[in-house]
């Protein structure tokens, strides 16, 4: 489960924001992960959990999921890719690195491999709200 | 927003002693069996090691070192195997012999996500092997990882040694730690490089000859240890190595 | 927003006949020399041809055809000059020797550049010289250019044509023209690559031997056709050209 | 003057576009071209005005220049650059092909050549106005 990596990113990347902030607690943690990915949702926030220090110890953490939109850069043509009907091996594979889609992903128009993840591709920290020492 | 993978690429890597980038900016100069049987060599010394591909599009170090089928276990992160006593990381794990045309923004992209998820474990030494170029793979080790220290191959060609003193200009200018360069290929030894390089106030790591037998024995690392090349590679890198 | 660049691209290229790129994915297989003696076996043969040095980052056709102070004029667009009867155009005239270390949006961008601003005359034959990787490079080509055709280089070893097969594979995917696979650094022949290129139907073009007198000819064009190399490829790609 | 072909391209972009759009007149054509490449406005305008189509003929051509601003993928800073202060070799360079900036240019800050061009860097048809035949 490298969903343990990628929660110990968020949760380092949340103390590194709250501290810039000056912030005492964090509140609020909004995590954007791709559909490309298709990040485990439930070992995501699992591990998060286990991982939170002391400053997120209350904060809620909002998962907000992106849908995988492909664009083709030979015709242009754009699509929504859903990684559902994937080979398990396949699936697996862009679960750990997206960009490996080209080995195996293909524009649905025009059959070319040059296309761009649009949105939807891993893990991002969309927001991070909580309580100034002041507040 | 922010990329959480970014946080803790330096905490993965905390376990790891030096990060060897086998550079040149020229294919074909032999990167990849020199970081390859770099690689065996440092472990055969009894060395925790670790070999990392980043020549995504055109990975060769599976093929020389002859790499089974083991796969990274998947545990707090990834595991990569090991092979000959070497941590063995590559995309070729994920894309088979799949051809894998990637932009530069997806080089990045899997570059950032592969560092930040590996769980090396302790290495004294990982060794990169470089994609030809000054590009994305290049820029993005200067940016991410700035205790890199670079070990750059040439050949005696005058074509080469071009590109590579375009990478020595670019890494100095940085001021990146340039282990020193190793000159591959000799077919007659000249001098010439060793000058131009001592010339740059730059360690000559010394010659490689040109060695016919190395390609049959591509594929198997203990075949490999025995040429020629490996016996030269060890010569010229030991000033490198811990006795 | 619209590049208008992109609109030009075609109307720019409409005064050529055949459009070929050296590539191979493999970088060191000798793209450079190929693609240099090649414009050069062409121009002797009374044909208008032109070079494109793509390798933007490491290039390298200037240094082995040695090309001289010239520098395109600015008429309309970029008229190349013309060096030994080839029309030539390179990144080399706007960066000398300096380290340009480019990303893939930017190699994209400059390749879309020169394509759309390069005034070629009327040419039979543009050679372009293609850089190592399955990157930018190789996919702004087959986007931009639907009409090129593919002169795939190898070398005997194994490393790299495995990467070699990885390109065919891509480009027959997208239907383009893989005109043939040329062989070279032989150092002894034993038809395994004609085996397996032709295999795949594809065209074995010939091998051209390890030449160790290349080296000294780089640089000098009339030198350069002398060397066994130029004879060897010139028999190679006969079956390419017009007589 | 490579203008010309810029020129060109903009003539041809604008034909294209009204012909798709149906349009019968062209009115109105935004260029912006950016301060990097240091396009010459008087020379484009001369060279669109000679290229023109019929379908131009009454069209009002704005040039906008876009200020080139650069980031430092490196450190993050980012700054407007000021083409006019370069050697005239380094800046002819640039504006033939913008990307060789990278072999001159430095990120200020940390020295880095590593930054991308934000903006300004070369020449777009930001929007073509016009009437439809039915207008
Ligand atoms: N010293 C040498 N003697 C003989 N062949 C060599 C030597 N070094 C490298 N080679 C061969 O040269 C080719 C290119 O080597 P490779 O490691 O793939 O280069 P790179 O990684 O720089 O592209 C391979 O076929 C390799 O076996
Ligand atoms: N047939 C040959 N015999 C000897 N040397 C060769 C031969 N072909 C290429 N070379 C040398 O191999 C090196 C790589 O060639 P180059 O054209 O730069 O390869 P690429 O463009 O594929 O990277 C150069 O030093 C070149 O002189
Ligand atoms: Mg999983
Ligand atoms: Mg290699
Ligand atoms: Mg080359
Ligand atoms: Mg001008
Ligand atoms: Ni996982
Ligand atoms: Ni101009
Ligand atoms: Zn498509
Ligand atoms: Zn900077």
């Amino acid at each position: 489960m490298h969903e343990w990596a990628l929660a110990e990113g968020v949760v380092a990347a949340v103390s590194r924001i709250a501290e810039e902030q000056g912030l005492k607690r964090v509140t609020e943690v909004i995590v954007r992960i791709g559909e490309l990915q298709q990040v485990d949702r439930e070992i995501l926030i699992f591990a998060i959990d286990q991982l939170r220090p002391p400053i997120m110890r209350d904060a809620k953490i909002i998962i907000e999921e992106a849908p995988a939109k492909l664009r083709c850069r030979v015709c242009g043509h754009s699509w929504r890719f859903d990684p559902k009907g994937l080979e398990e091996e396949v699936s697996e594979a862009i679960h750990f690195v997206p960009e490996v889609a080209h080995a195996y992903l293909r524009c649905p128009s025009c059959g070319s491999p040059d296309f761009e993840v649009v949105e939807g591709r891993g893990i991002w920290l969309a927001s991070v709200k909580g309580l100034r020492g002041d507040d | 927003m922010t990329d959480p993978r970014l946080e803790i690429i330096d905490r993965r890597l905390s376990t790891i002693d030096h990060i060897i980038a086998v550079c040149s900016g020229k294919g074909g100069v032999g990167k990849s069996v020199v970081a390859s049987t770099l690689s065996l060599l440092l472990a055969r010394r009894g060395l925790e090691v670790g070999l990392l591909d980043l020549d995504f599009t055109c990975p060769a170090t599976h093929l020389i070192l002859g790499v089974g089928d083991a796969t990274p276990e998947e545990e707090r992160g990834i595991v990569p195997p090991s092979f000959h006593g070497v941590e063995y990381m590559s995309l070729i794990y994920y894309t088979g012999e799949r051809p894998t045309p990637l932009r530069g923004g997806d080089i990045t992209n899997a570059i950032i996500e592969i560092l930040s998820v590996t769980r090396w474990g302790r290495l004294s030494h990982l060794v990169v092997d470089m994609p030809p170029g000054l590009g994305d793979a290049t820029l993005d080790l200067m940016r991410l990882i700035p205790r890199m220290e670079f070990l750059i191959v040439t050949t005696p060609s005058r074509i080469a040694f071009q590109t590579v003193r375009r990478l020595i200009e670019l890494l100095r200018e940085a001021d990146r730690v340039i282990l020193g360069v190793l000159e591959n290929m000799v077919l007659e030894s000249s001098g010439r490089i060793r000058g131009e390089v001592e010339a740059m106030g730059l360690k000559y790591l010394g010659f490689i000859p040109f060695d016919p037998k190395l390609e049959e024995a591509l594929g198997d690392a203990e075949a490999l240890l025995q040429t020629d090349f490996a016996t030269s590679l060890n010569a010229a890198v030991s000033s490198l190595l811990p006795d």
